[in-house]
């Protein structure tokens, strides 16, 4: 029993500055493996959300009112109807196939977060394969597509994983060209050797005192454009979300789907959405460090950003309890406006423990990944407002003409500057 | 396939006959599917994504209006004509009237005629706003359609408050109007205008130069001025090919010889020179309505018309510009209180005939394109 | 409905159009204009109409065409056994390049059940006018396809209606009403409320649709 | 990283693995042996995982069940599979087969036996962090020339590929 404590307590050793899997203990590695499970359903959810509600706004109408304070208790409602609902599977369709493809696009989207970097020393391990882990397990979700359209056995759904399955291979391409190009960039130390473990990126970035999407400008900027662009065609989001085109082959991939089995998928593109962007947040966007840490860095500076996280929840907890004086007075809506609340009132605790310089000093790596991370979905909730479709000939004709001489391009440019730096 | 006198045969080397080809795919699109506006059936014969040819069924909606209009007294049928393009029954509803109205050899009195044709454009608004929402919606844009409906909603208050009804309007009578103006309506057609001017740009700016809406609509869907006469396809799409036509200047019907406006005509005859074509007659409507509003003329608005309409033995073709094309009414009355049969030539369905032709060697992403640019409504191509 | 009442002045006898050689009731100089009409004439009736085009058309059909004018509108009747030259002489020579409409009319008392209508209308020329002509039931009419592509549909849709056959048509089903449907409903005989109870009942399964 | 269960988990992977093959060649339905194989596939990079070559296994992810297997199963979906389902699974060439399986069985025999006079006791271990590098250093220093013949290759495949699927040029 003793030693067991021992063995919990070891990693909590402020020594010790590497990821439970690192460490090599099991223990902390499933309590992260729980933390992030945990994190992503509650993101996964609070993006549903939000994405109604962004969505709602930019086109000029409320969105979800209805159930809880602001619809805030929406997505629960949705998640409880979905598992309600019978679950079908269609006489003539490959039944095993069926059964098992969404558990394929969950779990590739799960997996990649094993080595998410959250901060120097929180994730769940650090492989040194890191990044290409992140590609090779996030391009096998297009295998769990490709299985639901086809073991539908009906025409829209095989339409649409032939879609999805030529367009995730394609953009998966100009995707690792602009990210090679990020790796080739870590290689410029003292050494000369790069890393593909993604916490080795960010410190690469940290050591050059500069975020990749500004080295060498505009080459990190326009690999960065290519990889942004590719994630949207990779993770099938909008406009470029061929494969479930819903005004052409009505749902795509998943038409047959219902209930418990479409709400998998639902969560695969969520999870696949924010695993996506912390490949990009963690290449180019510096991960967990803060906005400018190298013209900024006094120690004042420090403290001031360390604040920004409470303040943060404070800002937000301040809305809710503005929007809880707008709240009519009837009584009608006392529930409402009690809900809103105490939601705020929550918001305001965690605000205030992350003041707390112990909890901030831990936190606040986490805090600025995800901040980087949410900034990029609310990306994606913002193309999905504004772009038509493109069609399937002009999305192959952006991946191959377009993009991959572009990421061919700023490859080798990369590679010639960064030589001629290493040589000067 | 249905037909062999399209003027763009069926493109023989499209399926690469290698050892690679896959089987030729037909694909049932409808009648229930998102993309076809309502109870369309299309069967694509596809190789891979690309469209060899296309058959519609349609009659999913059919609800006899014809016969109907025979078994009814010409007043009794008024309503039922709205029932048909329900989201232009004010267009509908003048055809028949002026149909009759000519059969009797009565005309409206020019008050009538302006409140009517403010009507009309509003209704033209109406219609076009409904098509770019669901055009823009079935391409892949989902919020134009919100702002769309915003101002449609508007235009559909002023219908509400003249007659009582905002979608079916059953607005007109035949011989005139049957409702007098309500106080402030032009005030609040003016300040409508005021409104909605800004709102047409607000549209364009969402789309027209929107490089992802220009790759999806340029080129796409294109007719000649050729096939389009061909295939007697009207209204907004054979102006988009570039034919100058335009049923209120060529044969002007109601008092619209008495209005200035122009017809916006396009060059390619592609889906984005229709939609160029319509937010261009959108704004021409506006400036029509701004006309007809500041002329409003003071007297009657009913002319003298008996009380059981029995017009004389004989036969009447009149036909207007409704927002998607030629709207014709061919009556023949035997002196009767009811038509002897109606007959209405509704452009939607002449119109769809045109997909086909438009659809070949495209894509199947095209196709929901060609059916938003057609603007048909399905009540009308089943009447 | 109106707030003027007057009796029903118009008193007409019921059948068929006949032509009679009256006062013109108006204009043809502006053919599809609203003609002004103020008197109401007791019962106006169509006149002779006379043009360049019908003269050129009567020099060489004679007595095979009648070509009349009702409220300003032009239309002719045409011996069936014209139709297909005066179509083709009307698309190819007077430039009618716009077929808007083919429909029929149904007057089940005449041994010449059918007139069949071809609405024309020529851009060049800014003209409207309608080509008539009596068939019998179950006689068949050369189709327009070749002159018109837009006559595909309508051709199906009076087929489909009235059950008049086109030769030549390459795809002549019903349009409208589902394949296999018995009768044609928009013929006298017809009642308004009767259906194909027997396809109703194989193919939607219940008793009846109404 | 230390280790763990390493015994228990080979013998897992490797059942697997054989499972997956066995079921690639058994199955009726093309699309489920792709499937079977990309089974197999994945256990392999496992392995490959276990004998401290992580490069090899994330490539053999990406490129493998990632990559080559889709592109499987796009041609796989398109074939009509009722009318593969009819055809005789085994063709009359199994004599051929069983000679070439005995063979190989013969020759994994041999391995197995005096496999420890040929190959060293054990391989110099190198540090898992640097596998990355070694490979690179390999494959662009001394398999140089190699690997670039490889590359052309792989461009005379992709040229004659075009040049049968298309038509027109």
């Amino acid at each position: 029993m003793h030693d067991l404590i021992q063995y919990v307590q070891s990693y909590l050793d402020p020594n010790v500055k590497v990821t439970p899997g690192a460490a090599g203990n099991m223990f902390w590695a499933f309590v992260y493996i729980m933390l992030v499970f945990l994190g992503l359903s509650v993101a996964v959810i609070a993006m549903n959300w939000l994405e109604r509600k962004i969505l709602a706004h930019m086109q000029v109408r409320l969105g979800p009112m209805r159930v809880g304070p602001h619809g805030l208790l929406q997505p629960i409602a949705d998640a409880l109807k979905l598992l309600l609902k019978e679950d079908l599977i269609p006489a003539g369709a490959d039944s095993f196939v069926f059964w098992f493809a969404p558990f394929i696009v969950v779990l590739a989207a799960f997996c990649v977060f094993v080595v998410v970097p959250f901060g120097p020393q929180h994730a769940i391990t650090d492989m040194n394969i890191g990044i290409l882990f992140m590609l090779g397990v996030s391009s096998l979700s297009v295998l769990g597509v490709v299985m639901a359209g086809w073991a539908s056995n009906s025409h829209y759904p095989l339409i649409g994983a032939l879609r999805s399955s030529a367009q995730m291979v394609s953009y998966e391409i100009a995707m690792g060209l602009a990210v090679i190009s990020a790796i080739l960039m870590t290689s410029l130390n003292a050494t000369g050797t790069g890393t593909l473990s993604m916490i080795g990126i960010v410190e690469a970035q940290k050591a050059q005192g500069e975020w990749f999407i500004f080295k060498f400008f505009p080459l990190g900027l326009i690999a960065f454009f290519i990889f942004a662009v590719a994630m949207v065609a990779e993770t099938n989001r909008a406009p470029f979300d061929l494969a479930e085109a819903e005004s052409e082959l009505t749902a795509g991939f998943h038409t047959e789907y219902s209930g418990f089995r479409w709400s998998l998928f639902f969560l695969g593109e969520y999870t696949a959405m924010i695993a996506v962007s912390s490949i990009a947040v963690t290449l180019w966007l510096g991960g967990w460090l803060r906005p400018f840490p190298n013209l900024l860095n006094s120690p004042t500076w420090d403290t001031l950003f360390s604040y920004v996280p409470g303040a943060t929840f404070l800002f937000l907890a301040a809305i809710c309890f503005y929007n809880v004086a707008r709240m009519p007075k009837h009584p009608y809506f006392r529930i409402q406006t009690m809900g809103l609340g105490a939601f705020g009132a929550a918001l305001a605790l965690i605000g205030l423990i992350l003041f707390i310089p112990v909890v901030s000093v831990r936190v606040q790596d986490i805090f600025w990944f995800t901040a980087k991370v949410a900034g990029f979905q609310y990306l994606y909730i913002w193309y999905r407002g504004t772009f038509p479709r493109y069609r399937f000939d002009q999305l192959m004709h952006l991946g191959w003409k377009v993009l991959l001489p572009l990421g061919l391009g700023v490859l080798i440019l990369t590679a010639g500057v960064g030589l001629l730096q290493i040589k000067s | 396939m249905p037909d062999p006198t399209s003027l763009s045969p069926l493109d023989l080397d499209t399926p690469d006959k290698t050892f690679l080809d896959a089987n030729e795919l037909i694909i049932n699109m409808g009648p229930q599917h998102p993309a076809t506006h309502g109870v369309l059936r299309v069967i694509l014969r596809l190789d891979g994504e690309k469209v060899l040819g296309l058959e519609c069924v349609i009659g999913y909606l059919h609800r006899g209006v014809e016969k109907i209009g025979e078994n009814r007294t010409y007043a009794m049928f008024n309503p039922y004509v709205d029932r048909m393009d329900y989201v232009a029954a004010v267009s509908n509803g003048l055809g028949y009237c002026e149909a009759v109205e000519k059969l009797l050899a009565i005309e409206a009195p020019p008050r009538a005629q302006h409140v009517r044709v403010i009507l009309t454009e509003l209704n033209r608004l109406t219609s076009h706003q409904l098509w770019l929402g669901t055009h823009a919606l079935d391409i892949g844009a989902i919020t134009p359609l919100f702002y769309t409906f915003r101002d449609r909603e508007e235009i559909l208050k002023i219908f509400e408050k003249y007659c009582g009804a905002r979608l079916t309007t059953h607005a007109f009578r035949i011989g005139g109007l049957q409702y007098e103006t309500y106080s402030g309506f032009e005030r609040e057609v003016k300040n409508f205008l005021a409104f909605f001017r800004p709102k047409i740009d607000e549209y364009e700016e969402l789309l027209t130069t929107n490089r992802i809406w220009l790759e999806r609509t340029r080129g796409i869907g294109k007719i000649s001025a050729e096939d389009c006469i061909a295939l007697g396809v009207t209204g907004p799409v054979l102006r988009a090919s570039g034919v100058k036509w335009d049923l209120r200047k060529a044969q002007p019907y109601a008092n619209y010889k008495n209005f200035d406006f122009e017809i916006p005509i396009g060059e390619n005859g592609d889906t984005y020179d229709r939609y160029i074509v319509r937010m261009a007659e959108m704004r021409q409507s506006v400036r029509i309505i701004e006309q007809a509003v500041d002329a409003l003329p003071e007297g009657p608005i009913m002319a003298k018309v008996p009380k059981v309409i029995k017009p004389p033995v004989g036969e009447v073709y009149h036909s207007i510009e409704a927002p998607k094309g030629e709207l014709g009414y061919f009556i023949v009355s035997d002196g009767s209180t009811q038509p002897y049969r109606v007959r209405v030539r509704p452009p939607s369905f002449v119109n769809l005939q045109a997909l086909d032709t438009m659809c070949r060697g495209q894509l199947v992403a095209d196709v929901i394109a060609v059916i938003g640019t057609l603007d048909i409504v399905l009540g009308e191509v089943d009447r | 409905m109106p707030e003027e009442t007057k009796p029903p002045s118009q008193s007409s006898p019921p059948g068929e159009v006949k032509p009679a050689t009256e006062k013109p009731a108006a204009t043809p100089a502006t053919p599809a204009a609203k003609p002004a009409a103020p008197a109401k004439p007791a019962a106006p009736a169509p006149t002779p109409w006379d043009s360049p085009m019908i003269a050129k058309l009567k020099r060489s059909y004679g007595s095979g065409i009648e070509p009349l004018t009702y409220l300003g509108q032009h239309y002719m009747i045409v011996d069936r056994s014209l139709i297909p030259e005066i179509l083709q002489v009307l698309r190819n020579e007077e430039q009618f390049d716009y077929c808007v409409d083919i429909t029929a009319v149904h007057y089940p008392q005449r041994e010449k059940q059918f007139d069949v209508i071809w609405v024309l209308y020529s851009f060049p020329r800014n003209e409207r006018i309608r080509v008539k002509t009596l068939t019998k039931d179950g006689e068949s009419l050369p189709s327009s396809i070749p002159l018109w592509a837009a006559a595909n549909w309508l051709e199906r849709e009076v087929y489909d209606m009235f059950g008049i056959k086109f030769d030549g048509h390459p795809d002549l089903k019903r349009i409208l009403l589902p394949e296999g449907w018995k009768g044609y409903p928009l013929r006298k005989d017809y009642g308004i409320l009767q259906q194909d109870n027997e396809w109703v009942q194989i193919n939607l399964g219940i008793e009846s649709g109404q | 990283m230390t280790p763990v269960a390493t015994p228990f988990f080979f013998y897992l992977l490797a059942a697997t693995m054989l499972i997956g093959g066995i079921l690639v060649i058994t199955c009726k339905n093309a699309v489920h042996s792709a499937l079977a194989l990309i089974v197999t596939l994945l256990a392999q990079a496992n392995i490959y995982l276990m004998l401290y070559a992580p490069f090899v296994a994330g490539v053999q992810i990406i490129l493998y069940a990632g990559g080559i297997m889709v592109l499987f199963l796009f041609v796989i979906m398109l074939v009509n599979i009722d009318r593969a389902m009819k055809e005789r699974q085994f063709n009359s060439q199994w004599w051929v087969g069983i000679i070439a399986a005995t063979a190989l069985g013969g020759l994994f025999i041999a391995v197995y036996t005096k496999g420890k006079s040929i190959f060293p006791e054990r391989i110099p271990s190198i540090a898992e962090g640097e596998n990355t590098q070694r490979v690179a250093t390999l494959l662009y220093g001394q398999y140089m020339f190699a690997f670039e013949i490889a590359s052309l290759l792989l461009l005379v495949a992709i040229i004659g590929a075009v040049v049968m699927a298309k038509k027109r040029i």
